[in-house]
């Protein structure tokens, strides 16, 4: 089987608690991912672990079938490996417009270019449009990132991953605290994340409809371990799941 | 200092306002205030009090070159802490390279002066490529004090005169038969100004060219939020070493004029005061902006020199003593200055344009 | 109004004959500063008797502070240079005198070099000359001390900086070219603590120890000499400082024997009455002979050469004249100032120390070998 | 019944923004009163404006009392020692700082602090005492954010997004906390997930452009679905039509 | 042996001294996340205070417990000094830390400056008991007492400064502020004194450092505290910021490497040791000896 991302014994220790344990997933081409799990589960310290922003103490990721385990973030970023945050980490002191840029401008190769007016470059300025107009931030486009709400800030986030252009794109909570509103907006950008284009996506969501209404397959997490990875109904049906993950409807 | 370079400062940060006459203009003040300050040594223009004689006098000139340079150091410390957000407290150490790079390759080994110019700016962009290569190794305050520590280094050998080289504590004078005529002699100080000021031309265009680039792009991201560059794909390390690199050679360059105009090294310029100094300039004018770091570099080497003048003068003498003592030391005069500006023009000398922008704004809808 | 860039004022006739004085008002030199200009309007006021004028001429004296710094010097002299000043005086710090010494042949006016030590400035260039002492002076009145040198044992303890490190190779010149074995321990100026290095010095037992140290750990050194025993176990020699500083020997101070560049009572001439009666307090100190003979130097230079600089040069070139500390005379090979120089002991305790002269080294006992003249 | 809290004609200018222009709401002595409205439109700068928290440079006009006190003459911290608890949107936990220092950080001067009703809430909270809380999850940090204004006893709660990020399960918790604080203390809430509001509030306030939209009722503007489409946007959350 | 025995005293009472000196400002960096460039200043507050004490004030004197009236006016001063710039300076920048950090620095040139134009440039005599002037035989080795009197004395700080945080609730209040004062305050708790509170310590830790710097040099002049601080900082980034006890370990290390390294090597040296520890430390290391490693 071709998984686009595999991990092999993934874990991460401190001292004697393994936060995350011995996880072993793969995403298909294509395939969109659901991961969920308790608050503490280990979720997000596992895309930290993908993506090298943490060392793992053992294991390994696969990016396209290459060991890419002891790559800096940014090398596996340019091999398409693409993330969120949790918590929004955008540039706070650009623009919005310049914030999309930046990633465009990162996607397009790395090399140094000291003398070129940014500005000038109209191919990266109208990628960058174009991807605020998907994400619906193209009206924002000059307000400074840092002043943005919380919303908005999570889809410049989104914004920031789209115009990285990744083939594997890992997205912590995308929904946590944007309004009722939005939220269907926002999903209808997520499914077209991945659609036709034959990205993958790992997706962190405590929003059980949105991970229902998107997933192809879901992986629940406990304890830093995958208690299971399979399709959403049997997911849904797992006792433990039910027990420790979604407690009783509201 | 003159209100000629003064001038283009509200170009750079009064955009939003309604477009003015002048608008079309714009674009061309920095240009127009460079000519201008080009033909300035062709003025015997007295300004009492500003300065001791007329403005072509070679004191004058010699003061508004020290300025020059001091201002386009500072939009180069800039390039590092405004726009890249690197706290270096060792940014002296690359001065003094071009500084005692150039003294020592004419003085001691004899060269002509272009080629120990050339080597003090390579030998200063190298200097700052390996310890920053080093010192990026860290962050935050533990970098500005790896930088701090190299500068230490920097000043423990220039003051033990290693090898007989820098003089140690009573410097070097430059020999000035290495060094061809037009710079040589108290007439020719204009000639110093004018390198002054085409050294100060040239580093503000590469500054802001770089800044305006797509690495400068890059660099303000790492300001903001250095983990996020590398998840973009992009290697933050390459490009502070570029930034770190690029900052020491200009830094370097400012050296070898600055060797030029004093006629020499002295081991103050290795200090870690004049990198605090720096800070104090960028911080003073307004960092991460056009204008505001050279305003400010230029404001304070103004104040560094004629507050000597002020505290001795007669107005001062005359003072009770309570006062006239402080006001005599320089010191306390221009750290107290320091203080108020930090005070009343929080976001530099620069961002004063924008908030008397919003004054005017204010007053008008009434 | 326009102009050329290049142009500069120029004076003569019975126009006032100006003075720049560039030296230390604030800054860490400070307090020499302030001996210095003192000095120099004593000895001005002396040289002209009273009347402030040479000939017709009144003498403007212009003052800048370099607050220690030679950029800053070097900026004032420049500033004076442009204005047509020809005489330029000051230069409290070796740095600054280094420094401003080029501009004078460069610009071919006259410069008079003040109370720094430093040896580079002697022959430095015809323009300048100097009016205080040199560190080479100090140390042939430190031989002085131990009579004769062969086969003795003589350990140089001093600052690792220029200041320290020239006093260190005139002790090997002077002392060890006298057949005595000279070896030394330098500390860096900035040492804090200075028990290992009292603790060699202790190890060598030396005959004569000469200590070369300025600045503001000066205390701290001496009281750790003296707590591990160095002082009572050889002769030790030093510079007598600044009155000021005497209190900060502690009880070192009496076990001490100073040579002396100057002190309030070391010579008892016609100059060094009409100078304390002319200083503020009416104390002399360390650095007023040095203005107190720029002004003598700077008058004798424009009675005989008026405007011309060369003419200046001449006439103070060989020239002989008494002055605080006694007979002087300008070498003219390299523009040395001969001088008498003394040997002194501190004696009294806590605030209450007085200098009390040992011995009077006459001018040419102290004289350093000629150097060329370098421009 | 009159108002615990009165907001009247709020005006908040942030940066040359007109963020509130001219918000007036009333809180409820009993219950939760629940603020809405879409990302952006000013929620969390009222509170903010309420506990006197609007950023340097910021303007604040109008008129806000609780219990006949003006507040915006006061320092922040003495309101909240009057009684006017927050838990911020960001959590802010003191990342530095060990879980049962953040909440021994917490405690009021003179009031017995309630850890057994915050520990029988998040009993993680207890396990997790010694962590340092930057090392928290997600999750984690929100149940110590509401512990920390739960250990005193408050006259008023102003709570944002506390659902934010929280696995379903703990959503179903929290609300229930927040069901049964709110029986003695009166909540403004901020609040996304539209489950949690219909669970919790009687009272709604909607914001909309930087002015109040609709007030009054919230199980009206729940119930009625013309209402709630139109205030709320797609008038009910996903959650509704696909679980 | 006795050599070795007196470089260690000697290097752990230069030791001392830097603890002394870097304690505070340890505290005030770690805590209230300010650089203190002016803390030089308070140094020189507490040794001239001292030295102005022990002249004038009734009571104070060069000997017993007039000495110990002259530091403590000196302490009070140095602590007053600090607890003022707070109030007036830092405390209307809060959350603006790189004009804090300028703000001191400001303070201290002008601080130099004014100390000079009052007392001048020179160094004066320090009030020194005869005790401190006299030296303690230990194992052949002739020890300054003023040396040991250091060691004491940094021993007892370092202790009360500990006490200090682990059972006040201060240190707590202090701690959480530095990372969000905002939210503090919606704690209901006003950080504000407690951060006048850490730089009144600071200054006072300072103002002994001062005073009993005096009495170990001899002499007393502007520049001192400015030129200790620099192996201060050395000395906090080594400890690990903010962290006390980093600051003594570090503070030992340092102490001990100058001296022996003055007296083996070449001079010098010793400076340029303590520097190339300050980068591998940092390099291996870089939140220093006792840091904590940041959270992502
Ligand atoms: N540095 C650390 N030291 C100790 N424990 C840690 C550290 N970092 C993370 N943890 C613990 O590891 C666990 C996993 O954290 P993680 O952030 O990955 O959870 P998550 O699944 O993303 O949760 P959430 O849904 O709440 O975001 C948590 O229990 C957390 O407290
Ligand atoms: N410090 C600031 N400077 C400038 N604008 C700000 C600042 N803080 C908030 N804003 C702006 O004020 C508006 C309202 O922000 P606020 O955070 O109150 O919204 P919110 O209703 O809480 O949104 P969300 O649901 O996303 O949390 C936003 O458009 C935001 O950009
Ligand atoms: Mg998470
Ligand atoms: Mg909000």
């Amino acid at each position: 089987m071709t998984a686009v991302l595999s991990t092999r014994g993934l874990s991460w220790r401190i001292g004697e608690v393994a936060i995350v344990d011995g996880v072993d997933l793969d995403l298909a081409p294509g395939e969109f991912l659901g991961v969920i799990g308790p608050n503490g589960a280990g979720k997000t310290s596992l895309f930290n672990l993908i993506t090298g922003v943490r060392r793992p103490t053992a294991g390994q990721v696969l990016l396209h079938g290459r060991e890419i385990t002891d790559l800096p973030p940014h090398r596996r970023a340019r091999r398409g490996l693409g993330r969120t945050f949790q918590a929004s980490s955008v540039f706070g002191s650009l623009s919005v417009r310049e914030n999309v840029r930046l990633a465009v401008q990162a996607q397009r190769g790395g090399s140094l270019r000291l003398w070129r007016r940014a500005a000038a470059d109209r191919e990266v300025v109208a990628a960058a449009d174009a991807v605020l107009e998907r994400v619906g931030l193209a009206h924002r486009a000059a307000a400074q990132a840092g002043t943005l709400a919380h919303g908005e800030k999570r889809k410049l986030e989104i914004a920031l991953l789209l115009a990285g252009e990744p083939t594997v794109m890992l997205l912590d909570e995308p929904m946590a605290g944007v309004s009722a509103e939005d939220v269907p907006e926002l999903v209808a950008v997520i499914r077209s994340l991945t659609g036709d284009t034959g990205r993958s996506v790992l997706m962190v969501e405590h929003h059980m409809d949105v991970i229902l209404e998107l997933a192809d397959r879901i992986a629940v997490m406990h304890h830093g371990a995958l208690l299971a990875c399979d399709t959403p109904q049997t997911v849904m049906a797992n006792a433990v799941v039910q027990e420790a993950y979604l407690g009783e409807e509201l | 200092m003159t209100d000629l370079d003064v001038a283009p400062a509200p170009a750079a940060t009064a955009a939003p306002a309604r477009p003015h006459r002048w608008a079309a203009l714009r674009p061309w003040t920095p240009l127009l205030a460079l000519a201008l300050a080009a033909v300035l040594p062709y003025s015997t223009l007295q300004l009492p009090g500003v300065f001791d004689g007329p403005v072509n006098s070679p004191g004058t000139l010699h003061l508004l070159a020290v300025c020059l340079i001091f201002g386009a150091l500072a939009a180069g410390y800039d390039l590092l802490f405004g726009r890249t957000g690197l706290l270096s407290f060792g940014h002296a150490l690359y001065f003094a390279a071009g500084v005692y790079g150039t003294d020592i390759l004419v003085t001691r080994a004899g060269l002509p002066l272009w080629q120990a110019a050339l080597l003090a700016l390579t030998g200063g962009a190298t200097l700052a490529a390996l310890l920053g290569a080093v010192a990026l190794r860290t962050a935050g305050i533990a970098f500005a004090m790896v930088t701090l520590a190299f500068a230490q280094v920097g000043a423990i050998l220039v003051a033990r005169d290693f090898g007989g080289l820098t003089g140690g504590e009573e410097g070097l004078p430059l020999d000035v038969a290495g060094v061809p005529a037009v710079f040589v002699g108290v007439t020719n100080t204009v000639n110093l100004y004018w390198l002054a000021l085409a050294y100060l031309a040239l580093v503000v265009f590469v500054v802001h060219r770089v800044s305006a680039s797509p690495t400068g792009r890059v660099l303000a991201g790492i300001r903001d939020d250095e983990r996020r560059i590398g998840v973009l794909g992009l290697d933050p390390y390459r490009f502070k070493l570029v930034a770190f690199t690029l900052s020491g050679a200009l830094a370097a360059g400012g050296g070898v004029i600055y060797c030029l105009l004093v006629g020499g090294a002295s081991p103050h310029i290795t200090s870690s005061e004049l990198t605090l100094s720096l800070l104090v300039m960028v911080v003073l004018g307004g960092p991460a902006t056009r204008w505001g770091p050279v305003i400010g570099g230029m404001l304070y080497m103004y104040l560094d020199h004629r507050l000597t003048a002020f505290g001795s003068s007669s107005t001062v003498d005359a003072l009770p003593s309570v006062l006239s003592g402080p006001l005599s030391q320089p010191l306390f005069v221009l750290g107290t200055v320091f203080i108020l500006a930090v005070y009343f023009f929080p976001g530099g000398l620069a961002g004063l344009t924008t908030r008397l922008a919003t004054l005017r704004r204010a007053l008008s809808r009434r | 109004a326009c102009g050329s860039p290049q142009e500069s004022a120029s004076g003569g006739g019975d126009a006032p004959v100006k003075v720049g004085l560039v030296y230390s008002q604030s800054g860490p030199l400070a307090t020499y500063g302030k001996q210095y200009i003192e000095g120099f309007k004593a000895g001005l006021d002396y040289a002209t008797k009273g009347t402030n004028k040479i000939g017709n001429r009144t003498v403007e004296v212009t003052e800048v502070d370099d607050a220690g710094d030679p950029a800053k010097a070097v900026s004032a002299a420049k500033d004076l240079i442009g204005k047509g000043y020809k005489i330029v005086a000051g230069s409290t710090a070796s740095g600054v005198a280094l420094q401003v010494a080029p501009l004078a042949a460069q610009n071919k006016v006259l410069f008079v070099s003040g109370p720094a030590a430093t040896d580079g400035v002697t022959g430095v260039n015809k323009y300048t000359f100097r009016s205080g002492r040199q560190s080479y002076q100090d140390v042939v009145t430190a031989r002085s001390f131990i009579g004769d040198a062969k086969g003795k044992k003589i350990v140089v303890f001093a600052q690792d900086s220029a200041f320290g490190k020239s006093n260190e190779a005139a002790v090997k010149a002077v002392i060890g070219g006298a057949g005595a074995t000279v070896t030394s321990v330098l500390a860096p100026a900035s040492a804090t603590d200075f028990t290992p290095f009292a603790s060699q010095l202790s190890a060598a037992k030396p005959d004569l120890l000469f200590v070369a140290w300025a600045g503001t750990t000066a205390p701290a050194m001496w009281q750790t000499l003296d707590q591990q025993g160095v002082l009572t176990r050889t002769t030790v020699v030093t510079g007598l400082d600044i009155r000021a500083s005497w209190p900060t020997f502690g009880a070192a101070g009496t076990k001490i024997s100073f040579l002396s560049h100057f002190f309030d009572g070391a010579a008892d001439n016609d100059a060094a009455k009409a100078a304390k009666a002319a200083v503020p307090g009416g104390v002399l100190d360390l650095f007023h002979p040095d203005g107190f003979h720029a002004a003598q130097m700077i008058v004798r230079a424009v009675q005989e050469g008026g405007d011309d600089v060369d003419k200046m040069v001449t006439a103070l070139e060989g020239w002989s004249f008494d002055g605080v500390k006694g007979k002087l005379t300008v070498r003219a090979e390299d523009h040395a100032l001969l001088q008498p120089m003394f040997q002194a002991k501190l004696t009294g305790s806590g605030d209450q120390l007085t200098a009390e002269l040992q011995k009077t080294l006459p001018a040419e006992e102290s004289a350093p070998p000629a150097v060329p003249m370098k421009g | 019944m009159t108002a615990v809290l009165t907001v009247r004609d709020l005006s908040v200018r942030i940066a040359g923004l007109h963020i509130l222009q001219g918000v007036s709401f009333d809180v409820a002595p009993t219950g939760v009163t629940v603020l809405l409205g879409r990302n952006g439109v000013g929620k969390t700068t009222t509170l903010r404006a309420i506990l006197g928290l609007t950023p340097r440079g910021g303007e604040v006009r109008g008129e806000i009392r609780m219990a006949e006190q003006r507040l915006t003459e006061r320092p922040t911290h003495r309101l909240v020692r009057d009684g006017l608890g927050y838990v911020p949107e960001d959590r802010c936990v003191f990342a530095g700082l060990t879980v049962a220092e953040n909440l021994r950080l917490a405690e009021r001067r003179g009031v017995k602090p309630a850890y057994d009703r915050v520990y029988e809430l998040f009993p993680e909270l207890l396990r997790r005492g010694r962590q340092r809380a930057g090392s928290l999850s997600g999750g984690q940090q929100q149940m110590l954010a509401i512990g920390r204004v739960l250990l005193s006893d408050n006259r008023l709660l102003l709570i944002d997004e506390p659902t934010k990020g929280l696995a379903p399960k703990v959503v179903t918790e929290v609300a229930e906390v927040l069901e049964r604080v709110a029986v003695t203390v009166p909540v403004l809430l901020v609040e996304q997930n539209l489950a949690v509001v219909r669970r919790l509030a009687s009272d709604a306030v909607v914001l909309a452009a930087g002015r109040v939209a609709w007030s009054g009722d919230a199980a009206r503007l729940l119930g009625e679905p013309e209402l709630t489409r139109s205030l709320l946007g797609v008038g009910s959350h996903t959650r509704e039509v696909s679980a | 042996m006795s050599t070795i025995v007196l470089l260690t005293l000697t290097g752990l009472g230069l030791a001392a001294l830097y603890f002394l000196v870097a304690s505070g400002l340890s505290l005030v960096f770690g805590l209230a996340d300010v650089l203190n460039f002016a803390h030089g200043l308070f140094l020189s507050v507490g040794a001239y205070g001292t030295w102005w004490a022990a002249q004038h004030l009734p009571g104070a004197g060069a000997t017993g417990f007039g000495f110990v009236l002259a530091v403590a006016f000196g302490v009070v001063a140095g602590a007053v000094v600090a607890a003022l710039v707070e109030l007036v300076m830092i405390r209307p920048l809060y959350s603006r830390t790189i004009e804090q950090v300028l703000v001191t620095v400001g303070l201290s040139l002008a601080g130099v400056a004014l100390l000079q134009a009052t007392w001048g440039a020179d160094p004066r005599p320090f009030p020194r008991p005869a005790w401190t002037q006299r030296v303690t035989d230990v194992l052949g080795a002739k020890v300054p007492n003023s040396g040991l009197l250091l060691i004491v004395a940094a021993a007892a700080v370092l202790a009360a400064i500990l006490l200090f945080l682990r059972y006040t609730r201060y240190g707590l209040v202090i701690r959480a502020g530095v990372e969000n004062r905002e939210m503090v305050t919606a704690l209901g708790i006003d950080v504000r004194k407690a951060f006048t509170l850490v730089f009144a310590i600071g200054g006072a830790a300072a103002a002994l450092a001062g005073a009993l710097g005096g009495v170990y040099f001899g002499s007393v002049s502007p520049g001192q505290g400015g030129s200790l601080l620099i192996f201060a900082f050395i000395v906090v980034v080594i400890g690990g910021m903010g962290s006390v006890v980093g600051s003594a370990y570090a503070a030992v290390a340092v102490g001990l490497l100058q001296q022996f390294v003055n007296y083996y090597g070449t001079s010098g040296a010793g400076d340029v040791c303590v520097v190339a520890l300050l980068a591998i430390v940092l390099l291996l290391r870089p939140q220093g000896i006792a840091g904590k490693a940041a959270t992502a």
